[in-house]
């Protein structure tokens, strides 16, 4: 119980803070628009709320900071138009 | 080495790995309405084959008609899109006529269960080491939203305009008992667990059903007032418990739930070995 | 018995035997009568070479199978009859629109429907040419006695190969459950044909390219070209279109091919047509008793001739049509209620008359009901 | 052209045409075959065997013919038989029109009665085959074994090769005793008249 | 909108509405392109009218179902396209051999294979006639336009039950896909003809008997005559039969009912033949231009009329060749590689010139194309 | 009235019952081999349908090809003998135009099981009203003795020269699985619980099967060694154990025994029942 | 056990002994010789030994008094050739 | 027969020929029935509708046409355009080539960028179906009810009967809106030319 009880930590701080350090690297994933349909998985999908739409419906990085690199979104992306920069 | 240590053995896989196997030459963006589940059950089949490690050359992607089975257009393997219906005789004319074949069916509820569903209980009792990876959508997509084998009992669709009066087939089910050796489900949303499920299904030496589950909120979804794709994900979601949960829940509990996981698993003898034994006993008499 | 190339054979044994010859190393069947003893022999020869013999679930699955197998890179076949036929059609289609060398075996019974398992007849020749959907074009071979059932079976699958096409082999029960003494081609006696296999690199390869003979190279799967195969109208690389450019050069290519070659395809057999005035046209297991009357009234002294189509699809029409000019009369038997009459009735010359000889009751024509025939039109 | 062709046409009969009858568990298709096989061992005869089925699948009528020729054979199937064996009733009421006025009609004298001619052989080959050879199964060799005698058409020890050839294993001494049954019992017929 | 008969209304769902109106009371079939909306329209409208739908795991079922709820006395027809015809075959040939009225439709897409799911043709043609293995005789009618795929629709019907036969409606993507506002029919403004059922008494009753018409009175299932129905051949008591005169009398039967009424079933339409000199011959889709083309080029002088071929099979080979008599040439036109102008070929007067117009590309042709024809062989 | 009653309920049954049921004209003795359990299956269900007092116009019996298919033809019901594998589409015509019917379909090892697969699947899957009974003699009797999808594995037919490398299905566990609400099995041996088998399954409300375990000697037999037809019907006393013992042997011992009885049953909704809902629905609606 | 054991008497009582009288009709069964094909099922089945083959194979009463009418030959007559002459 | 028969015959225009064009999701080929069925109630017009579909079948672009004519329509399909709707940059430039040259061009300006033309109608259906009707899945309609104001080919009211008798219930309002803001902005922007 208590083992439990310790991993248990603020939602914020487990799933908003990104493991990595983008400072000196690219942005942490690659959207290819050409091919993304706008469907909006990734965006409802994501734990870390990385993406915002844009005018058409494509994400686009609004908290790029924040992404932990889980691949939630890339592995559902039925256009694979997400890949990662780091992974 | 067991799927597990093949996993593990693999090297980390990059996010891009789908981009190495799609077919040079393609055009891209894929036919799929945006969100359509086919995409994401393709990029699961391309990342289990990259962790397997084989070799493109030796895979043999065959599928039926439907919108699920245009994937091995896409796909940079020995692809074969047949006739509606009829991935599997021809699977199994290539797995039959070159046994070292690794050979994948991809096939819609439709194509696998409606006018394929005599190859497909065949395919599962001969035990013949193909894997099918059945893309179940509850519906016809590709001609428009269809009832299907699988369309549940009152839902709509364009040919149920008042409820579906007929009942459904639980895929898995009928696998297992037509005589296949693994047989395992997964959804869309659970992307890693369709990926292992297929890893295992592949490595498997026998006939081998990966259901998944998949969203086509363009019909399905929206005659049956569903939502758009990322409802039907979480949807899934909600509704989906492993086999091991589920054996535990009673089956009003369980109406209703997608079980997920490895359904069914038996090492019975595989057709292509046994007919081989039998080639080697009469070529040794000769 | 010293000869062991000699053997009383039966007809539907003598397609395993021709198919063997010609490489055929995969069978895949569903049993039918007249035909069962084709799958039979080759589940017994088969395994004895390292060939593969399965019995599908049904004939669609088995023509299924043996595209599956072709594209992998083995000569295939199955055998069926007019019901299995019937239902092979949609993916024998597929097999035009893939070009996917393969032969298929009719033993003809009489129809329609499950009509007559045990009776010989010839009613499904037109079926072989139009029984597929769409439009493409078909190769038919029809032999007449269990010696050409052999040699007919591995010029089919010279063909099919040669061409990149299914081939039909248009057998009936007569032949089919005919026993008859013959010698066995010795190893070559007879040219074996195969498919050309790609030469570009795997990044250059198209595989339906559009070349000057018209036949796409084709490799095996598992050689390293990873092309697509699809029933849908595609183009030279494989890839669906719906140019009507590009859709009238796939259907050009799919007729060239074949109507382009024709001399290599068609095969007559020309009895005594020198100075015929009238000529009997047949095929199949007609042919013997036409043989035989034609014979018999030459030393009566009446000139008559025959035509044997040994390739019945493509029509041959321009090639018939030389030797009938100068014939009055043509008189067409067939075991059937008129099928081939009609294509020759449509090529006839314009001063010859044309006569049907029909037969479908179940039993074959006579010698003597040719010659009542000829009588009648004389 | 003149006409009245057919009178001046004879179809020449430079062949032998024989035919087994029966019913359809007696074995008259692979009695034929081993027939047909036992002849063509002869290089200069050309053999062709065909058979026909009864209306349905099972049971029923069923005969099977063999035409031997030293010319080509045109025209596969019998015309008009030189030699008819039947071991039924109702096969020799369907076919003995088949019979040519001058050839031969062989019966299971055991099981035909009824019989519109004088000119025939009999011998009750299916109580032979039971009695003597040790099974009915093998009536059909026993009558092969009686062709060979009464038309000389093939060799004996021909026939007997051909016939072992299909014997199951086990069965050889039964089926070599069937063929010599059939023969002997047919020479002291043939003999007799 | 007052007149709750004008609607516009899509090609498929006319064959809907013209079967409901014939008497349809029974649909089963298996979606495919371009066909679905034909199944998707009977099940929203039969459960309205008493009449039931059901959607079958594929074609041979389909075609299975409709024929066993015929012979249960209900009305009955499926629809589907070049792939589901193919498989639906043999089930088509069951069909003939019993002599089961039902009605099949052909909406033709672009061929061989998978093809063109989305593209007009008429292609499948020679397979109408041709497709079931062995011998019988065809009917196949090719509406022009929305309104007439009504109207078409209520005669294949009619036939079907007029001559105890399968027909077939070749319909194509062209008008299937096609929505025309169009005058529904009014009850009683066509005739509808069912089925005659026996008057003899069971005891009496020949299922196949042979009437002086051909057609044998057909009661349902459930009514007292408890017959015997198979795809064997069968004698007029319905049990199978292998003796020769029993078969050539049930063959000749399946096509003299039929040949023999040929005046009932040929339908032609005849525009502006009087004086032709260049006949247009066309069927189904294509004619709607021919029309326009003839129109235009007749204003401009040229001695040009059109035969349009409602009823395809049987070939209406006489009446044809009467109209052709005095023509110097005529032009087909066909959606596909050249089928019908064989047969025109066939039956063509000896004075008379033949062209082919064809076009395979997906698209239709143009009354430009077709201008350009006449123009040119002019 | 259940089953049970309406047995009890009937007048004593006399012997010669079936021959009030054979077809007038048509000729006898049958065409099927001396001994062949297909006339024992016939005069079988010909007492369950005198005991049922069913009346014979509002039975349709139907059929595909085969040597069992060939039963309609003797019997005076309304007989469609069909295309081979398609019995069970032309009977769902049937019944589904006139839902009062009792229709029985009477099919082969190989016509319902191989090329007639899907329909078999399909039909269970819809509930429909019709009884199938399926005479499994393990071989194509009819075409002279190939593999069928029930031979088992490594033994002998036409196409399995060396034994067969295929395994074989149990009729009785797919239709369970692809939905059938009434399932039993029978042999010809036990020519009275078959006869009870197929009261009950023709007097069930939805899709029902009685599988009936039939020997043709004439290859199955031969090519096996199994003797004649006496021995093989003595082999199944001697194979057959009842459901309730069967439940206590072990799956060792279950190895190589038909299981006779009713198998499964349950009573789920029909499928013409289900789509009348439909039809009143819709012409109330009106 | 003890009840069971009742139950149980000879073999031949129980199986041979006819439970009709047939002294004043009929033999008990009726064979339809020109159906019957000589399978020898009835033969072989019939507890009490009631038949006997013939020259053909074909089953005569030879011990018609013994058959208790137990229906077992004409259930399992597969041409319909045996009816019982009083059942 | 005098040759140059194609100098010498016009096909005649009498009919009005209106293509819909957009992708998949549009709603172009439901728009195109709406319209021909508003403009069938008119009993003296002629109406076919027809379309087509992209390569595959999902997506793609897609096209529907409505031929109107007071005379009986012999040739279904349009020929030459007398009005074009795109609804994106593919449907225009596949699309554009047939149009008549005196046709009329209408164009989502929202979606569509480069026009070939100077000679067209533009107005953001999309947008204006997002932002003033309630959703985009009526930019269609908007669509429609531009088409009725540019062309005057069907009175308005007729339209909005025959969109409402295909708008699913509850949506009735937005449908009606829809066709209003397209003839609104319609006019506003024929008014000003
Ligand atoms: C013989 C034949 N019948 C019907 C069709 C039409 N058809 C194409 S795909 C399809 C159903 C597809 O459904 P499913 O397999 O579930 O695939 P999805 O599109 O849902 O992925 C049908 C009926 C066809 N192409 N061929
Ligand atoms: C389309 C088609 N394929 C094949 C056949 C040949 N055929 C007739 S019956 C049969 C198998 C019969 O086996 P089964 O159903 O087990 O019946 P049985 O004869 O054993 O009773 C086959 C393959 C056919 N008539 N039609
Ligand atoms: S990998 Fe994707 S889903 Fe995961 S946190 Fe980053 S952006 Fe979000
Ligand atoms: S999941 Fe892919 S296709 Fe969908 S919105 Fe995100 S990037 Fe675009
Ligand atoms: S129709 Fe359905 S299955 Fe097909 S692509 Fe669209 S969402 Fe996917
Ligand atoms: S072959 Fe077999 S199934 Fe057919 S009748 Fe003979 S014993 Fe019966
Ligand atoms: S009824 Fe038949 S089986 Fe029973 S005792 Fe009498 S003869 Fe024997
Ligand atoms: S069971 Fe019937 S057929 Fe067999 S021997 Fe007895 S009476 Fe004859
Ligand atoms: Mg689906
Ligand atoms: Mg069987």
């Amino acid at each position: 119980m208590t083992e439990s009880k310790a991993e248990q930590k603020p939602a914020s701080e487990k799933k908003g803070k990104s493991k990595y350090d983008y400072s000196n690297g690219p942005p942490p994933l690659n959207i290819n628009l050409a091919w993304c349909k706008a469907c909006n998985i990734c965006i409802a999908l994501c734990p870390a709320q990385v993406f915002e739409p844009d005018r058409d419906g494509k994400p686009v990085l609004a908290r790029g900071e924040d992404c932990n690199q889980c691949a939630i979104c890339w592995v559902h992306c039925p256009d694979f138009a997400i890949t990662s920069n780091y992974k | 080495m067991t799927t597990a240590e093949k996993t593990k053995a693999a090297p980390r896989q990059r996010s891009d790995v789908i981009l190495n196997y799609l077919r040079p030459k393609k055009k891209f963006p894929n036919v799929w309405c945006a969100g359509c589940g086919n995409g994401i059950v393709m990029s699961a089949i391309v990342r289990a084959i990259d962790k397997l490690a084989l070799s493109k050359d030796e895979v043999a992607m065959v599928s039926g008609i439907g919108c699920s089975s245009r994937m091995p257009i896409y796909l940079d393997f020995n692809a074969l899109h047949t006739t509606h219906g009829r991935a599997l005789p021809f699977a199994t004319g290539i797995k039959f006529a070159q046994p070292h074949m690794k050979v994948i069916v991809i096939t819609g509820d439709g194509d696998a269960l409606a006018i394929g569903g005599n190859h497909f209980i065949h395919a599962c009792r001969r035990n013949i080491d193909i894997t099918a990876i059945l893309v179940n959508n509850y519906i016809y997509g590709m001609t428009g939203g269809q009832g299907s084998p699988t369309t549940p009992t009152a839902a709509f669709s364009t040919t149920t305009p008042y409820g579906n009066a007929e009942k459904h087939f639980d895929p898995c089910k009928l696998a297992e008992a037509a005589g296949a050796s693994y047989v395992a489900r997964a959804t869309v949303y659970h992307a890693p667990q369709l990926e292992k499920a297929i890893m295992q299904a592949v490595d498997h030496r026998g006939f081998s059903l990966v259901e998944v589950i998949s969203n086509c909120h363009t019909y399905f979804g929206r005659l049956n007032r569903l939502g758009d794709a990322v409802s039907m994900l979480k949807e899934y979601k909600e509704k989906s418990v492993t086999v091991a949960r589920a054996k535990r829940m009673s089956p009003e509990e369980l109406k209703d739930k997608h079980v997920i996981g490895t359904l069914y698993e038996d090492d019975k003898t595989e057709f292509c070995d046994e007919y081989q034994k039998i080639v080697d006993a009469q070529m040794g008499e000769k | 018995m010293v000869d062991t190339q000699r053997k009383l054979l039966l007809g539907n044994l003598a397609c395993v035997h021709g198919a063997i010859y010609a490489g055929m190393r995969f069978f895949a069947g569903y049993p039918i009568t007249p035909s069962t003893e084709v799958a039979e022999g080759c589940s017994r020869e088969l395994p004895r070479i390292g060939g593969r013999f399965i019995q599908m679930e049904d004939e669609i699955g088995s023509i299924g199978a043996v595209v599956g197998a072709s594209v992998s890179g083995v000569k295939a076949m199955t055998a069926t009859s007019g019901p299995g036929y019937s239902l092979m059609v949609e993916n024998i289609g597929y097999a035009y629109m893939t070009e996917t060398p393969c032969v298929i075996i009719n033993v003809q019974r009489g129809g329609p429907s499950t009509g007559l398992p045990t009776k010989g007849s010839q009613s499904d020749t037109m079926q072989a040419r139009w029984g597929p959907h769409g439009d493409y074009t078909a190769i038919a071979v029809a032999p007449s006695t269990v010696g050409d059932t052999v040699t007919e079976t591995i010029r089919a699958f010279n063909l099919a190969e040669r061409f990149r096409t299914p081939v039909t082999i248009l057998l009936d029960e007569v032949i089919s459950h005919q026993r008859e003494m013959i010698s066995l081609p010795k190893p070559g006696e007879h040219q074996v044909v195969d498919r050309v296999k790609p030469t570009a690199s795997p990044e250059e390869f198209e595989p339906f390219a559009h070349t000057a003979g018209g036949v796409s190279p084709m490799p095996a799967y598992g050689e390293g070209y990873r092309y697509v195969i699809t029933g849908l109208t595609h183009d030279a690389m494989g890839f669906t279109t719906n140019r009507p450019d590009e859709i009238k050069l796939k259907l050009d290519k799919l007729r060239n091919k074949i109507l382009n070659f024709k001399s290599e395809i068609t095969k007559l057999r020309i009895e005594m047509m020198d100075d015929a005035e009238i000529a009997f046209v047949s095929y199949g297991s007609v042919s013997r008793a036409v043989l035989l009357a034609v014979a018999l009234a030459r030393k009566a002294g009446v000139k008559v001739g025959m035509i044997q189509l040994y390739t019945v699809w493509p029509f041959p029409d321009e090639e018939l049509r030389d030797y009938l000019v100068g014939c009055h009369k043509v008189i067409v038997p067939e075991l059937n209620m008129g099928q081939v009459v009609r294509e020759v009735g449509r090529i006839l010359p314009p001063d010859t008359e044309i006569h049907s000889l029909l037969r479908y009751d179940g039993e074959i024509l006579t010698p003597m009901q040719l010659l009542e025939k000829l009588e009648e039109v004389m | 052209m003149e006409h009245k062709l057919l009178d001046r046409i004879e179809i020449p009969h430079d062949r032998f045409e024989i035919r087994l009858s029966g019913s359809g568990g007696q074995g008259m298709i692979l009695g034929s075959v081993m027939l047909a096989e036992a002849i063509g061992t002869d290089y200069t005869k050309r053999v062709i065997q065909t058979q026909s089925y009864g209306p349905e699948a099972r049971g029923g009528a069923s005969k099977s013919d063999v035409v031997i020729s030293s010319n080509e054979i045109y025209y596969p199937k019998a015309m008009q038989l030189d030699m008819l064996l039947t071991m039924t009733q109702e096969s020799l009421d369907r076919y003995y029109g088949d019979l040519h006025k001058e050839g031969v009609l062989i019966v299971d004298s055991g099981l035909v009665t009824r019989i519109p001619t004088d000119n025939y052989y009999g011998l009750p080959f299916t109580r032979l085959a039971r009695e003597e050879a040790g099974h009915v199964m093998v009536a059909n060799v026993v009558a092969l074994g009686a062709i060979a005698a009464f038309t000389g058409i093939v060799p004996r020890e021909n026939l007997i090769e051909a016939v072992l050839s299909h014997a199951p294993r086990g069965t050889e001494d039964k089926n070599r005793a069937a063929v010599e049954i059939g023969y002997r019992e047919a020479m002291k017929i043939a003999k007799k008249e």
